[in-house]
């Protein structure tokens, strides 16, 4: 005869640590034990897809920096490859090769980010978010010295990128990416892959099944981590990543260990990729003159790339004017964070807290 | 010790006197209280105003082994915490039974 | 007898705190205030034990009662549902009032009545290994017997609360 | 004690404070104040001795924890006010007096206030019994390691009145965990104790720093499964990570002290840390010897050798909170009852076993110390061995690593550059505005 008790409701954000932005989730609690979890999102919608409308199709490239502000530069790439399939506009390779190599170090700082901020959700007390926050300063560094900006980049450019990069760009990214950040995952793996706490915490917790990946649309390391191969820089190959040699890692077990081990994996393997394009990097111009009020012919157009939280795909439909007609974006925290209600019913708040972390949301790019 | 302006003592009775009120405040907590975890709070008080009264005895008395006192206040302690949490335990099961822990609603033995 | 100023002031302070918490015991209303009042309770009364001189039953009771009694019957407080957490009375009251009130009357007059065959003795020496020394010689049988009490003691608790197998499942 | 000719005795003589309070208890006795006013003083004047260092721990070890895990975390820590950043403190402490005081509309005025004082008493109290030196103690209990049990077990309440008053969930959450791990570590601690206080023969605190002294061992030597048991369950009652689950900032927010804020959350900020240090110098009485280190007191003060010694320890409790991630509850839980509790057992009967035979054989100590602390450490390793091989949880299910994949199910349909014809249905578009 058990106790009869009352669930209880709490509401784990929108004021929370561990939400990683103003994201709220209602739980349902018996005990420590979760049975329903409702999420509520838009605190942070900013009505950029709207807004876009009014602006001319450069004019938007700022939105994309603030949407996933950690992963700026892929959504640069994202939308300035959709706009460049509308009005077909050729790409130099200088510039092609600079948006690998820059995009691939955003994949670094981003998942560097997740690593650690996920670690810090696990319950560690801010040293792995620390370690991580080092290197992916070093990524920036470079950032700030090619564009001026850390952060909200804003570095593509419709036919190209913004600038070229400066004498001492190559030598730094040389010694960051066969010294440093080498030495860096280095540190990772023998202080995060198997460690048997974060073993304890996070092996079968937040479980996503291969069938429940691909109906919910998942992609990015939520979709490996269930053994699925499927990367978008493979399967529909932008920019010159069919000239590039590297391996998708991929899970077993779909949990949210799994993840934490494939975000590693891929740093290394953009470490890989960046290494082949700094060897390849040809001259020529970085970009192509493009009308600053560019009229596309009428059409739509949509592009994908992998960010480093999944598939994030832009869709222009544009009528002839200079501001596209519609303007959707495929966000994929928003579609990745849709099967938490499945991950985590029937686990504890802790687990929980560790499954939102392993998602690897970001608010921004949640809500756009 | 040299001379003080008053020289306070303490006596066996006092020391009884202080166990039997608190004896007679358990007794009226045992006895009134609604609530079944309120009457074991007032069983452990009377436990405790038992210990006092032994430990007075021991420290007072005339004794050949002068500690026994404090002796048995161990084992008091000892039956005591076992009782306690043989009875939460019973509230606990009372509880699930019967979804109450008022002893007036608890009255299956009654007739 | 003790006739030692600090001592007996200790005494009367310890004996008021002690007798007025336990008083409050029974007067708040909220039971959770009540197992906090009696957690202090009991505190004092181990206070009253080192004045009486016996350091280690002090100690003991301090560990015991302050912090697991108390804190068992907290948790039990928090076990049952919300409605039920009042420290109502039931129609006993007056009763038991007088019925009180006739104990201490009488054990006071007892006390005070009785021809009390009184030792003047100091007060004891450390008293943790003489006490050690009588459980294990003449006491050696009724300490045993307390073990295994409290091994009963603990099986009978993990029983009566032990969820049934069956009902795990539904 | 006479030693190598150095002064000692005398008032000046530092390396024992006790002289110096000696010296004007006589004084006072000389000018002919009553005894109970000499009683009265010395117990203020050690009070305050032991309040004005803890005073000063609470305000060093906030900046010593600080500067230590920022030491570990790769960046520098508070370094801005003061010499090194030692006046953050002061500034933090300043801060949170000019905070304003919150409180929960709907929480029990009384015990929301009570709590967080009464959470920094057990501490407090824990120190009264510590030996700082060969004859500085202020309370010289004969029941110490009993008093030290019982001081500690009062915490939890306190913290779960602040957790109940706050009527918060995150709160009650805190609570519940925090009375859920009193009750399972309460047992290991006090069976690991027993070890100690069976070698020793006594619960004296000073006389098992005299035990240590007289056999010219350690008691982490002849005890390392205690140690053991006792380190890691007081960091779980610490609530230290790895085992704060009772304010699990990432999970509960703050636990039990949520809904506090102002100079009541710098009490239990200060109280936490006073009862790091109280713990960390229980460890160092019983387990490392606390004013005695070989011949080194002789020269030393002990009560600077044992302040080193405390905050050895308490480096040990900051490395694991900069290092390691938090348990959940139940893993916890196993971990009290499955691991420390049943080594702790054993640890209890073997060394029952060995003061029998060492007191019925009656050999010199110089025999058995030495082949006790061989068979004791051989024990810990190997029980530890042996818990790990059959009670550590099993991950060999798959890989640590992640696998790669031989090849991309690239679908068959490469996007057209653009999706179908070019919309003609669309409305004419009106003057943007560019």
């Amino acid at each position: 005869m058990p106790i009869k008790t009352e669930p209880v409701e709490v509401n784990i954000g929108p004021q929370h640590p561990s939400t990683h932005g103003v994201f709220r989730m209602v739980a349902k609690i018996d005990g420590e034990r979760i049975v329903d979890v409702r999420m509520v999102v838009g605190y942070l919608h900013r009505s950029m897809e709207k807004l876009a409308e009014e602006r001319t199709y450069t004019q938007n490239i700022p939105f994309t920096d603030r949407m996933d502000y950690l992963a700026a530069m892929t959504g640069n790439l994202g939308y300035c490859l959709s706009v460049e399939k509308l009005a077909g506009i050729e790409v130099p390779e200088r510039a092609q090769y600079l948006r690998v190599i820059f995009s691939e170090l955003q994949r670094i700082a981003s998942h560097c980010m997740a690593t650690g901020a996920f670690i810090n959700d696990c319950g560690a007390w801010q040293t792995p978010v620390m370690y991580c926050f080092r290197d992916r300063e070093k990524v920036l560094d470079l950032f700030e010295m090619t564009c001026g900006a850390r952060l909200t980049t804003n570095y593509m450019r419709i036919g190209g990128v913004a600038f070229d990069i400066p004498d001492e760009f190559l030598p730094a990214l040389d010694k960051l990416v066969n010294d440093e950040l080498p030495r860096a995952f280095e540190e990772y793996d023998q202080l995060l892959v198997g460690n048997e706490i974060i073993m304890m915490r996070a092996r079968d917790v937040g479980v996503v099944s291969p069938e429940l990946a691909i109906n919910a649309s998942l992609s990015g390391p939520m979709l490996r981590s269930a053994g699925i191969a499927w990367d978008i820089r493979k399967a529909d190959p932008y920019c010159v990543y069919d000239h590039m040699k590297f391996d998708i890692p991929i899970g077993y077990n779909g949990d949210a260990y799994d993840r934490m081990v494939i975000r590693i994996e891929e740093m290394k393997q953009s470490l890989r990729i960046i290494r082949q394009a700094m060897h390849d990097l040809p001259d020529g111009p970085h970009k192509t003159d493009v009308p600053l009020a560019l009229r596309p012919p009428p059409g739509e157009a949509y592009s994908r790339v992998e960010s480093p939280k999944g598939e994030l795909g832009f869709y222009v439909v544009s009528d002839g004017g200079p501001a596209p007609y519609r303007w959707h974006v495929r966000a994929p925290s928003l579609i990745n964070l849709s099967v938490l209600r499945e991950m985590t019913v029937g686990q504890t708040i802790a687990d929980a807290i560790v499954t939102l972390g392993s998602i690897d949301i970001n608010v921004g790019e949640l809500d756009r | 010790m040299p001379e003080t302006l008053l020289t306070l003592t303490l006596h066996l009775e006092e020391v009884l006197s202080l166990g039997g009120v608190l004896f007679a405040i358990g007794i009226y907590l045992a006895l009134s209280k609604r609530n079944a975890i309120g009457v074991l709070m007032g069983i452990e008080i009377m436990l405790n105003a038992v210990n006092i009264t032994l430990l007075a005895f021991s420290r007072f008395g005339e004794s050949p082994r002068p500690l026994d006192g404090q002796v048995f206040a161990v084992f008091v302690i000892t039956v005591a915490a076992a009782e306690a949490a043989v009875a939460l335990a019973l509230a606990v099961a009372i509880y699930r039974w019967r979804e109450t822990v008022n002893i007036d609603e608890i009255d299956l033995l009654r007739w | 007898m003790i006739a030692d100023n600090g001592i007996v002031i200790a005494f009367w302070v310890l004996a008021a705190t002690t007798v007025g918490c336990a008083l409050m015991v029974a007067a708040v209303r909220e039971l959770i205030q009540a197992v906090l009042f009696l957690a202090l309770t009991f505190v004092g009364v181990a206070g009253i034990y080192i004045v009486l001189s016996a350091d280690f039953v002090a100690v003991v009771q301090v560990l015991i009662y302050a912090g697991a009694v108390a804190v068992l019957m907290t948790f039990a407080v928090m076990l049952t549902p919300s409605a039920d957490r009042r420290n109502s009375e039931t129609a006993f009251q007056a009763p038991a009032l007088v019925l009180a009130g006739m104990i201490t009357a009488i054990i006071v007059f007892v006390a005070y009545d009785t021809d009390w065959p009184i030792a003047d003795r100091a007060g004891f020496p450390a008293t943790a290994a003489s006490l050690g020394r009588a459980f294990l010689k003449p006491y050696v049988v009724p300490f045993e017997v307390a073990s295994v009490l409290l091994m009963t003691a603990m099986i009978g608790a993990i029983l009566l609360t032990k969820e049934e197998e069956e009902d795990e499942h539904a | 004690m006479p030693t190598l000719g150095l002064i000692t005795g005398y008032w000046f003589d530092i390396r024992d404070l006790s002289n110096l309070s000696r010296k004007i208890y006589e004084l006072l006795g000389d000018a002919g104040a009553p005894d109970w006013l000499i009683w009265v003083l010395s117990a203020l004047l050690g009070t305050l001795g032991i309040i004005s260092f803890i005073g000063a721990v609470a305000i060093v070890n906030i900046w010593v924890e600080r500067r230590v895990v920022g030491r570990m975390q790769s960046r520098l820590g508070p370094n801005r006010l003061g010499p090194f950043g030692l006046l953050q403190p002061v500034a933090d402490a300043i801060k949170l007096m000019q905070k304003e005081v919150l409180q929960p509309a709907s929480a029990p005025g009384l015990i929301f206030s009570a709590a967080p004082i009464l959470f920094t008493v057990p501490g407090i109290a824990l120190m009264a019994v510590l030996p700082w030196g060969r004859n500085m103690t202020l309370a010289d209990l004969d029941v110490g390691v009993l008093y030290i049990l019982g001081m500690s077990s009062l915490a939890a309440l306190s913290v779960f009145m602040a957790g109940y008053s706050s009527n918060s969930k995150y709160s009650l959450f805190g609570a519940m965990r925090v009375i859920a791990m009193l009750v399972s570590y309460e047992i290991p601690i006090v069976v690991a104790l027993l070890g100690v206080v069976l070698f020793a023969g006594t619960m004296n605190l000073q006389g098992i720093v005299l035990f240590q002294e007289t056999y010219w061992a350690p008691m982490v030597l002849l005890q390392p499964l205690a140690f053991l048991v006792y380190f890691f369950s007081v960091s779980a009652e610490l609530n230290r990570t790895p085992a704060d689950i009772a304010e699990a900032e990432s999970e509960i927010v703050g636990g039990y002290h949520t809904e506090y804020s102002g100079m009541k959350f710098g009490l239990f900020y200060a109280a936490e840390l006073i009862n790091a240090v109280a713990v960390s110098a229980i460890i160092a009485t019983l387990f490392l010897g606390g004013w005695w280190m070989y011949k080194l007191d002789e020269l030393v003060p002990g009560w600077m050798i044992y302040i080193g010694k405390i905050y050895a320890v308490y480096f040990l409790f900051v490395w694991t909170r900069g290092t390691l991630p938090r348990f959940r509850i139940d893993q916890l839980l196993n971990f009290a009852w499955k691991w420390l509790t049943p080594m702790a057992l054993i640890n209890v009967i073997v060394v029952a076993a060995e003061v029998l035979v060492w007191e019925e054989s009656g050999w010199s100590a110089g025999f058995f110390v030495p082949l006790y602390i061989a068979i004791n450490n051989l024990l810990a390793g190997a029980l530890v061995v042996l818990f790990v091989r059959v009670l550590a949880p099993k991950f060999q299910r798959f890989p640590v690593r992640p696998r790669f994949a031989p090849e991309i199910d690239v679908p068959s349909l490469p996007a057209p550059p653009l999706m179908g014809e070019p919309r003609t249905d669309l409305p004419a578009s009106g003057a943007y505005p560019i």
